[in-house]
């Protein structure tokens, strides 16, 4: 006989390509693990923003969890919320976005990407391709996760004549970093590198490119591995020629931990970080999911 | 009672009407013969106009049936009505105001030429309609500039532009003077003289006497009589209607002998309106304001009150004063009542008593609150007082008919207890026994002491009630008369510059 | 002028005054009824307190939209004001001007609800003395607060560093008061204030007046314009409680607090029977509204068949229910 | 007689119409002057023919605005309508029903321009025979057409597969018609075709005359909800002209895709100098109007002085700066 265990997952409402695969991950396992475990009962829930994201801690609290899975769309607005399923005594696994506070008193489980290391892999990239080279950055929105990112690609360039020309906000989105990307070559004659930190992002900036003629661009640097940048990755595109690994499966990750804690006598408490590898041409094949819609 | 020679062209069966459990109208039956001018007359709130909405298709009877050329017909809309020849000019105005004259004029059929609208030939067309009633507006001028009584005008050159066999006016001249009154009065008898039949309501009895044929009187929604107009004086018209005798309109009053003046009026610009206006009230007089539509009359006293920018010397009892918004003359004592009562007067989806003490709301609060048992009293005197007909208390201002909205608007701007009161256009639209009220009403608070500025477009109003009168024409006071100048005929040449009889031919030859 | 109160609207509007007033209770109670359906859980004391509390803030703030909007007005920037306000707040609680932290507690509350003023004043000189829409003007202030924020933060978070004052902040929206969560409290309050201002004073007498008619507002010697502001300037104070509120809840702002809410409390206004051009205000149908949108959340929430892509379509379409049922109820009248 | 009084008022009046409809081009003349100082890129053909090829979307979104916001209604849900008829052309692109891929392009067209008016259509219907304030109506259909978008892309991108079809389409939106960006030619088009339809033809005059006063239009026999209904239409079909430009340049959607883009065409139109009350519309205005939002944004990024943080702030402000100079040129006349 099964224990039964009901384990509850937070994540952010599909609102761009990175968090749509999220929701895909999170729902793939979710399958997978009721499948292995009959006793046991996942529940996910999305939510747009911060505030409605903590009225869906609150309604999963309700329903009676043994667990909370969350992967907060904005830190530290979701810290008190998280505090409470914590204090009620059940287990706690924060996913990717960590508070500020980010200890045992508020979860017992930290599974992440790494932010600073997602930039800092590609500044550091960036700086032994092309030590001289001139930058263009476009942003996600303004907020905590996107900084970090930020704070790491300047890290990851110190120390080089690497010169940053213009950073603005794409909002993750297509349109605003097409947009964002012809002003950007209206505006400064000569760029070698576009570093935009995002794969959706990186879809406008390539029609700019294409749309504007300009040979003077080298490389662009994205994020995330979208099965459509790794492909372009993998088929040697001269744009394209590195990815920098931010998987939403994650998320599955972190659910299959959190269910380990419950059915599989080991202990799981404590931080996961996963890599944000390189995704090169060589091993671009082991990051390629077409079935994903990210 | 006659009846006419020709089978009659549209009947009204039994008709009645109620709203909700009111019954507004009461088993009135109506006949109406080709080539005759029948005019309905009776009080505010008789239920005229509810009565010709009914004919008109844009009401449905509750009761009752209509027949036209003798076979009963079920009007579906206005539309269906115009289709059958029926054609109604409201009361109220029905215009688009974003809209130009001819566009208006042609709303709904309108020319075509291909695909496009034929424009040219809509204004040219729109411009003769409009001539027709014997004035010039720009066919191309919006509608929301033109005064009330241009607006009228291009209501009825709508009205008219389809094939009629039945045209329908509902005090189409209220907001009109003189010459443009004789224009349509003429407009009138030509539409009867080509066969077709005209229902004519007004309350100026002397015009329905003029023209009508037959007169049908209602009171409080029942029909008391139909008769031809021959041998039908208007005084006992005026007691028909009223059901007593209204033996005296205006009442008799000593004209003030005060010296002092209660508001000294300046050079007195209102940019685009009024220029260099000047003229003096005395305390207790009553002093009126005549000239045509668009004279400049009410922008004049507008901008003396604050209401619009003016520039110019204003002294109240000798001391100057400047009001820059209206809140400053009101509390000086000045109070203007809008010669607009719907757009600028009541709020017409609010209840009697917020309407009443709008105004005046300062008297009315204790503490922080409002004390509605004391505004409560206050609508029962006001009724009492001025004599406001209303079946329910709780009635919002836009369902009493219009005098008695007009004695509510008198009662919500004298609770200010004003020492002069501004009264634009106090009769526009009011039955003859209401209008006998409001003038034994100004009378009487001239001789309390108060001074009263009437701006009236109906010259015997002005003559019957005031002390002196002023003369507007484009803008500038060009006159002042009083005791016996106080006629028509000097008013007219002042107004125009040409004597009535010049004013009335010229208005023939356009 | 082209004045066409035709009859019939207003024969009809008079009688239905009451059901109008009472249709959107009837949906909340209809809602009500359908959760209980959908999940065992939802009649519970803890959900029902949970969901109601959380819709404070759009309840408060929909309480001063009541207001701008029976005025004839518009107010687009409050979701960004609410993060304007909070930001500012946190940052001054962080600042430790004041040592004692009730003092500093007191005095951030005052300085919110300054600033909160302050942000409608300037939504309402703009619309009145500069004459331009409501709905431009307050959309053009909305990018201007939500900027401003997003600088404030320089791109990140504003988070309340110190934990003794968070813990003494703390109770403001956990807290319960004779066992009724303070939030709820504090949207009584407001309502209550609002409900007399707007049905009982002089003032909102006037709000009326404009709303139904500037024209007759203004010759009847209604300061119009200064109406108009005062009613933007109780939007902001209630934006500044609604904040007072959501700092102690997550006791951090960004850049993203507050988004779309300006959409959720109109909808709360119209959705309790306030017309949006203006002349009517119902106060207490506001605060139904507001519930009401929160509850409709919650539900889809508990239920475990709607898929959570789906979410804002069933929302959307529900919100159009409400308002047909809400219609037709009063029609049949 | 009366025609010398109402001489010189009426004089007064066409001349500040003018003025009022003048008003937008001085606003983007001055922008224009402004922008040169800013970046000497500016003006050069690149820069403009790129950002006026982007604002080819809003402005033709905006068209049709302008019909809704004459005839007095509002639509707030097109931003989400962009995304949902582009998702579903795409995937009707993706399908693979027609071999020919010539055929498939025109047949994906017709398709969107179909979804397009039936989307419209829906708007039309639950406003005028649900009598559903367009607001609120139109903000659940937002809800719900954004709500199906994600649904049907499962949260992520909906993307054209075949590249042949790419290739053939790409021209749409990047290809040049001497020398003209075709967007452009795109937009002219719509507002020629928006301009002959509102103020030539009947229809567009019944269109005003609603938005003016409604109970006229119904009173002079204008069907005035089959108006309405059609004004819907029209904003739905002006939507997916703008899809079948979107599709083209990123060749995918997501369900962010027009997210906002609702208010940017509304403020295209209220700056171009149509009233949101109704009754009247100005489609070069409004065709200006959303140059001069897609300008001001462009300004912005070309100039090195402005914080990346501020840029929304800056640009809420712009838009109340040009409302406030087109009133004052309005005023001064
Ligand atoms: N829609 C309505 N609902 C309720 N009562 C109404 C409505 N329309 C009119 N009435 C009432 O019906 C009565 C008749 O109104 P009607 O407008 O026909 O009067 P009238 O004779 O035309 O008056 P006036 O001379 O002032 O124009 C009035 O008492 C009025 O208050
Ligand atoms: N909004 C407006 N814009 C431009 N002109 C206007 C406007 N309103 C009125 N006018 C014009 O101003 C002039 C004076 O207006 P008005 O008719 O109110 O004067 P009046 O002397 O008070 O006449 P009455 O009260 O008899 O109608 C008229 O020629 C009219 O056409
Ligand atoms: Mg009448
Ligand atoms: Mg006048």
């Amino acid at each position: 006989e099964d224990k039964k265990v009901t384990i509850g997952v937070s994540i952010p409402a599909a609102d761009h390509g990175w968090t749509a695969g999220v929701v895909f991950h999170a729902e793939r396992v979710a399958k997978l693990l009721m499948a292995e475990h009959p006793g046991l009962n996942v529940i996910v829930k999305t939510s747009p923003d911060a505030a409605s994201q903590a009225n869906a801690v609150q309604d999963l609290a309700t329903q009676g969890l043994d667990a909370l899975v969350i992967l907060p769309s904005d830190p530290d607005p979701l810290v008190n919320a998280i505090k409470e399923v914590k204090d009620a005594g059940k287990f706690v696994t924060i996913v990717d976005r960590a508070p500020s506070t980010n200890d045992n008193s508020i979860r017992d489980l930290y599974v992440a990407g790494n932010n600073p290391a997602l930039g800092q892999t590609a500044g550091e990239y960036i700086k032994a391709q092309t030590p001289d080279a001139q930058v263009v950055v476009i942003r996600g929105l303004p907020i905590p996760i996107d900084q970090q990112r930020q704070d790491g690609f300047d890290k990851g360039i110190a120390g080089s004549n690497i010169k940053v020309l213009d950073r603005q906000f794409g909002n993750w989105n297509r349109d605003d970093a097409f947009k964002v990307m012809q002003d950007f070559l209206t505006k400064h004659p000569k760029i070698d590198v576009v570093w935009t930190q995002d794969d959706d992002m990186a879809v406008g900036v390539l029609e700019a490119i294409d749309q504007a003629k300009r040979t003077d661009i080298q490389y662009v640097i994205a994020g995330a591995g979208s099965k459509d940048m790794v492909k372009k990755v993998m088929d040697g595109d001269k744009l394209i020629p590195v990815d920098v690994l931010y998987p939403p499966a994650m998320i599955g990750t972190a659910m299959a931990l959190t269910a380990a804690n419950f059915y599989d006598q080991i202990p799981v408490r404590g931080t996961y970080i996963l890599d944000a590898t390189l995704i090169t041409k060589d091993n671009a094949k082991d990051f390629y999911f077409p079935d994903s819609p990210f | 009672m006659v009846t006419p020679a020709q089978p009659p062209l549209l009947e009204a069966v039994g008709i009645s009407k109620s709203f909700g459990p009111v019954e507004v109208l009461g088993d009135i039956n109506l006949s109406l013969a080709p080539g005759e001018v029948h005019a309905i007359i009776g009080e505010n709130g008789a239920g005229k106009s509810t009565l010709m909405k009914i004919l008109a298709g844009h009401l449905p009877p509750t009761k009752g049936e209509l027949k036209l050329d003798g076979k009963p017909v079920v009007l579906a809309g206005p539309v269906d009505a115009e289709a059958r020849g029926i054609v109604l000019v409201h009361q109220e105005i029905l215009l688009a105001p974003d809209l130009t004259v001819a566009q208006n004029i042609y709303l709904g059929r309108e020319v075509r030429k291909g695909l496009t609208l034929d424009d040219k030939a809509m204004n040219k067309g729109a411009a003769e309609a409009v001539r027709a009633l014997g004035i010039d507006i720009d066919p191309t001028t919006v509608v929301g500039r033109l005064s009330i009584a241009q607006r009228q005008l291009v209501q009825i050159a709508r009205a008219l532009l389809v094939p009629h066999r039945v045209v329908i006016f509902d005090e189409p001249t209220a907001s009109l003077t003189l010459t443009e009154t004789d224009a349509l009065l003429r407009v009138i008898l030509d539409i009867r003289k080509k066969g077709a039949a005209v229902l004519y309501i007004s309350h100026r009895l002397p015009e329905v006497k003029e023209i009508a044929d037959r007169v049908t009187v209602l009171r409080d929604g029942k029909l008391i009589t139909t008769r031809p107009a021959e041998g039908l004086e208007a005084v006992d018209m005026a007691r028909l209607m009223v059901g007593r005798d209204v033996a005296k309109l205006y009442p008799d009053r000593v004209a003030t002998r005060a010296v002092d003046y209660a508001l000294e009026v300046e050079g007195m610009n209102v940019p685009g309106y009024a220029h260099d206006a000047s003229f003096k009230l005395r305390q207790g007089e009553i002093l009126g304001f005549a000239g045509l539509v668009g004279a400049g009359r009410t922008e004049l006293l507008e901008g003396v009150v604050g209401l619009r920018t003016s520039h110019g010397k204003v002294r109240l009892n000798g001391k100057p004063v400047h009001f820059v918004t209206v809140r400053d003359s009101l509390r000086a004592g000045i109070v203007y009542l809008s010669e607009d009562r719907k757009g600028k007067g009541l709020l017409l989806g609010q209840n009697l008593g917020i309407n009443l003490t709008l105004a005046a709301l300062g008297q009315f609060v204790r503490g922080l609150r409002i004390d509605r048992r004391k505004e409560a009293k206050a609508l029962d005197a006001s009724i009492a007082e001025f004599d406001i007909r209303t079946r329910n208390k709780d009635l919002l201002a836009g369902q009493l008919s219009g005098g008695n909205q007009q004695k509510l608007l008198l009662a919500k701007m004298m609770l200010l207890n004003p020492q002069i009161v501004i009264i634009d256009e106090p009769t526009r639209g009011i039955d003859i026994g209401t209008k006998e009220q409001i003038y034994k009403f100004i009378a009487e608070l001239a001789e309390s002491g108060k001074s009263v500025i009437v701006i009236s477009s109906e010259m015997q109003e002005v003559i019957g009630i005031c002390d002196r009168i002023l003369v507007m024409r484009n803008g500038r006071i060009v006159g002042e008369v009083s005791g016996n100048h106080m006629t028509e005929d000097e008013i007219v040449v002042l107004a125009t510059g040409v004597t009535s009889r010049e004013a009335a031919s010229m208005a023939e030859q356009a | 002028m082209t004045d066409t109160t035709s009859a019939a609207p207003l024969r009809r509007s008079w009688r239905d005054i009451d059901l109008r007033a009472v249709a959107p209770f009837v949906a909340l109670a209809l809602l009500l009824v359908l959760g209980s359906f959908v999940n065992p859980n939802f009649l519970g004391l803890d959900n029902l307190s949970n969901v109601l509390t959380r819709s404070a803030f759009i309840a408060i703030i929909a309480v001063g939209a009541t207001f701008v909007i029976s005025a004839g007005g518009l107010d687009l920037s409050v979701g960004s004001m609410v993060a304007f306000v909070a930001s500012l707040t946190i940052m001054f609680l962080n600042s430790g001007m004041i040592g004692n932290p009730f003092l500093m507690l007191v005095a951030a509350m005052l300085l919110a609800m300054g600033i909160g003023a302050l942000c409608g004043l300037a939504n309402g000189l703009i619309t009145t003395v500069g004459r331009i829409e409501p709905f431009i003007a307050t959309l053009g202030t909305m990018g201007i607060y939500r900027g401003l924020t997003t600088w404030l933060s320089q791109g990140g978070a504003i988070t309340m560093r110190q934990p003794e004052l968070q813990q003494l902040y703390r109770p403001v929206y956990f807290g319960k008061v004779f066992g009724v969560p303070f939030p709820l409290v504090a949207v009584a309050l407001s309502a209550i204030v609002g409900a007399f201002v707007l049905y009982r004073t002089a003032f909102g007498r006037h709000v009326v007046a404009v709303g139904s008619n500037e024209d007759v507002a203004r010759y009847s010697g209604i300061p119009v314009n200064r109406v108009r502001n005062v009613t933007y300037v109780i939007q902001g104070l209630c934006v500044a409680v609604a904040c007072l509120l959501y700092i102690p809840r997550l006791g951090s702002t960004s850049a993203t607090t507050g988004l779309m809410w300006e959409l959720q409390a109109i909808t709360a206004v119209v959705v309790g029977g306030t017309a949006l051009r203006g002349g009517v205000g119902r106060i207490w149908g506001t605060i139904c509204g507001a519930f009401i949108l929160e509850i409709v959340g919650n539900i889809m929430l508990l239920s475990n068949f709607v898929s959570e892509y789906l979410l804002g379509a069933i929302q959307g379409a529900i919100i159009i229910i409400a308002m047909l049922v809400q219609r037709s109820l009063v029609r049949r009248s």
